[in-house]
């Protein structure tokens, strides 16, 4: 018995999962018995590739109290764009959510903080107006309620579906990092796979603090964009978290089990 | 070589050869040709007015990408005195994709960045056809930093198909770079008065677009991804941007009712390329008038404007207010 | 392979062995010969004593050099608790030479930056043999901004020869991190504790040095310029750096008397490297002294003093003063 | 008739320098009529070669007005340092300057500004205590005034004979700098042959505005000891002002014909 990774919540009572059921690692083939590979929060104990979670599941493994805010925010369709109504509805439905951005209060070990995941199954994560209206009011009521900020971005970029709308979040999320940091409350920006164009070019890349998952592709335009456009062959560790940090670009790359302890300790040093 | 004509102008052009054809018999055979010649020019007018009355979105990509339209340089030229470039961004090169410096405008010094392409082949390349990289936003950041601590305002032309795509720009931060001008522009305490003069793409263009207006020429171009780019995503096909150019809804036009920009600046008939004098007096015309109302207003207020401009731009549904966004208008 | 000790260390050594001879001796034959293993440590710490109270400036240099010296992140992992290094300069790349972070210090959250030399010939390349690059310098500064935002103390720890010397370091401006550098230190508004742990010469040690206290280990040395450099330009012969190391007066006590230092840390016997745990306690003491003094202070007193602090240094006649500068003592 | 660049001052009334009098290019080995060279304020007509000069010339050629500051402060020997008061006293015999650094108020096309010049022929412009103070007190001053702030290298770098007391003048100055530029004063850098080390790191990198003179040798560590350290071979323009240019490490390169010009222009378009 195989299981889609996407099937099986990170937060779904161990018990109830069959001992015969097994998870095939993309990466290495192993097939991980489902139960431990949920147990290991969808990373593969073998060759330690992270798995992508869900935002539900994201927000679910780093903190506790989750309470969503801004819910019942829903897209619109400002350019009549072909297609983009049938493919929203195939990801609502999908994912059970409006739109690729969920958000709200939570504390990590008992500290309120905001925090922000997007969902790479809705329209790979992309942003349009929804997501950025989320993201900017969760900046917005973080600094009200002095609260610091966490977002872990799994986003493919802008949504090109929204067209302009879409870019204009790149501005307008950006500024509300402005504002927040002006009042000088942290944030950190949790990069996983992949957090990428229009995202990583606005807010995701603005944290105080950048921490990536191991193995996540992080960069501005993609591989094979660039490979296509200069005609050249990139190495296969082109955007990874390692290849990033190598220049510069992340602050440090954490283990999925280790990652709500990092972030604690972080917010401890910069607030206490 | 290319061809220095859009295919749309080729009954203009037609019609120009003409003119001349005649010009030059009536020169050698001493004729007075001049009543042929008025019918010739008035029919001239018609056909442009007829051509650039209706032109379809993907037209205006290609007048946004003329190769005799004018770059950052041009209107510089032809609005400023006392234009002093400023180079680098003192940590790793000079991206000639992005000039920036300070310039005087109708007396007043103001602070100057902008894409800048390249006019021939040799050019181009040391321009990256002014896509910018890391440094050449960190430059811009750099110099509008200088402008705000000196009260000048900002000017920032738009015009690139987007950021610098290359392994080079990746590693360097391309993403950050982007990222960190926005959130700079956006607590500058100087009016930042932004215009898309050509092609406004992508990451590229919103890194330098963040202002307290933003204008657009009539024929530029303003969108969140290349027609080319988004057509090779959907369709795999690059070939079909001039369809996806109209789903995209980037026109000067589209922009305005998007709420995305202040204003539509006018080019003189044919297009910003056949009468830089006239297309330089409006751009200038326009920004002095921007700049003048915002010079009223204190920091604080400009800022806030600058930030609620952004904060409001969107469409989606919220149940708790009684209608959806995008200014208060459906679209 | 590098020789672990140094020949000014040997006699001390010899005992050491002596009394491991006598130790593994009196191990198999079964015999009590701690009368004369005490009269044997008793003679070490005499030898030891008489070492070490008379150091010359060349032997110090060869003590802040020793390849036992504790380096910036031993005293971090004896010092410091939940200590999180942060990477990059968000522009380039990520400078092994400088280590960041924040970390728990006597339960006070602080930044700390530092010079990191390697241990082996690997690690010493990696990290440049401490001597940091312009984008070790932007990292630090970078994570110096964060700490001023969120209010956390600053200890910067100098232990380097100078800034990295390649064509590289000059290309991406190693001069302007330097210069950058100490201009943001003028005007962070938390305290900044600084102390030389090793070697502090030149361009690259003052790049990290501008604090509030700046303070040093008995056997560290701080200078505008290595001996070995001094000595190629003054002889063009780099061997002779001892006789030069005189004449710079590069010692903690020399430091003291100019001036430039606030408090010499003393060592344990025998160094640093013989007792880490003792040095760190020290070390640890003499922060949060001066922490502890620096808290009281306003943001305005903060800075105002720390640019008086080097506002004063310097050695000069001024007809307009009754006596030389420099503290107002004569030299 | 050869004459040494040194000895001929540009200031000297033309008219009294013999027609004959001629001064080779070190450059293009051109003989160049003095005349002519000092009218081209000492550049080469041929290969426009940028010869140093004084620091009074320098200020006679950018400003008028000048009005000395600090000019009795005079140098100490706080490491009684070997050779040094020997050294000291045949430089201030040959510049009659009691030390490297000349400053003062002068104008620029009318407008008041604070300015200062090293003198490359005092100990090759080194930075020791005297230099140090006259630099802070420049900035120190123009705040007090609100004068911009111009000022010329032609340096070594610190003055290692002075130790400890050099290296505190690089922290000295930059702070100084910070002050000025927190009160948004303009402070202009000019580069001229050779910028380097402990000066070049410290305020003469902090323009807001840094301009170099063509062919100037700009950077910290001197290319000679790259070379020996590294046991490499740096191309002839390592470090030139070009060089600089090329890796964004300064804003502009202007000929010393135009330099006056340049500055007022920037000056005017900063402040008026
Ligand atoms: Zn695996
Ligand atoms: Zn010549």
């Amino acid at each position: 018995m195989v299981m889609s990774p996407e099937a099986a919540p990170v937060a779904a009572r161990l018990e109830e999962i069959p001992a015969n059921l097994v998870t095939k690692c993309p990466s290495c083939n192993t097939m991980l018995v489902t139960k431990d590979w949920l147990r290991d929060l969808k990373t593969c104990a073998r060759c330690s590739h992270h798995f992508r979670l869900g935002a539900r599941e994201r927000i679910a493994i780093l903190t506790e109290n989750f309470e969503e805010w801004d819910a019942e925010l829903a897209p619109r369709d400002p350019l009549q764009f072909p297609e983009y109504l049938p493919k929203r509805n195939a990801a609502q439905i999908k994912t059970g959510a409006k739109d690729s951005m969920l958000s709200g209060a939570a504390t990590i070990e008992n500290r309120p903080i905001a925090i922000a995941a997007s969902d790479f199954d809705f329209m790979g994560g992309s942003m349009g107006s929804v997501f950025g209206e989320k993201i900017t009011r969760l900046f917005e009521r973080a600094l009200d309620e002095k609260r610091p900020v966490l977002t872990a971005t799994s986003t493919g970029g802008a949504r090109m579906q929204e067209g302009l709308m879409s870019l204009m979040q790149m501005a307008k999320t950006s500024a509300a990092v402005a504002r927040l940091r002006e009042e000088r409350l942290p944030f950190i920006s949790i990069l996983t796979d992949p957090s990428m164009a229009g995202v990583q070019a606005s807010f995701a890349s603005l944290g105080d603090v950048l921490v990536a998952e191991p193995g996540a592709m992080i960069g501005f335009t993609g591989a094979r964009v660039i490979e296509q456009n200069l005609r050249i062959k990139l190495p296969k560790d082109f955007q990874s978290a390692e290849f990033q940090m190598a220049h510069g670009q992340i602050d440090m790359i954490v283990p999925r089990a280790k990652l709500k302890e990092s972030l604690a300790q972080l917010l401890s040093l910069l607030l206490d | 070589m290319l061809s220095r004509w859009l295919h749309l102008e080729q009954p203009i052009v037609d019609i120009e050869e003409q003119i001349d054809e005649i010009k030059r018999l009536a020169a050698t055979e001493n004729l007075d040709q001049s009543t042929k010649i008025n019918r010739l020019e008035e029919r001239k007018r018609d056909v442009m007015r007829r051509i650039f009355s209706d032109l379809s979105p993907w037209e205006r990509v290609q007048m946004a990408r003329h190769p005799k339209r004018p770059y950052s340089l041009d209107y510089i030229g032809a609005l400023c005195s006392d234009w002093v470039e400023l180079h680098g961004d003192r940590a790793f090169g000079d991206d000639g994709a992005i000039v920036a410096g300070f310039a005087r405008l109708n007396g007043r010094s103001v602070a100057v960045i902008g894409n800048q392409k390249g006019r021939d082949t040799k050019e181009r390349q040391l321009r990256n056809f002014g896509q910018p990289s890391p440094e050449g936003l960190r430059k811009a950041g750099r110099v509008m930093e200088m402008a705000a601590r000196f009260g000048r305002p900002i000017i920032s032309l738009i015009d690139t198909q987007g950021a610098a795509c290359s392994p080079a720009a990746e590693e360097r931060g391309i993403s950050e770079a982007i990222a960190h001008s926005q959130l700079l522009m956006s607590r500058l305490k100087v009016p930042i008065i932004v215009v898309i003069i050509g092609e406004g793409c992508s990451g590229g263009a919103i890194a330098t677009a963040l202002g307290d207006r933003v204008l657009m020429l009539e024929h530029a171009y303003y969108s969140v991804i290349s027609p080319e780019a988004c057509a090779s995503i959907l369709f795999r096909d690059p070939a079909r941007a001039a369809e996806v150019s109209g789903q995209l809804k980037i026109t000067a036009d589209d922009a305005l009712r998007l709420g995305v920009i202040e204003e539509i600046i006018p080019e003189p008939l044919g297009g910003a390329h056949r009468d830089l004098k006239g297309m330089s007096a409006a751009l200038g015309a326009a920004i002095e008038k921007h700049l003048s109302a915002l010079e009223a207003l204190s920091p604080e207020e400009l800022l806030e404007g600058r930030y609620q401009r952004f904060r409001k731009l969107g469409d989606l549904d919220d149940p708790q207010v009684a209608t959806a966004h995008l200014n208060g208008t459906p679209v």
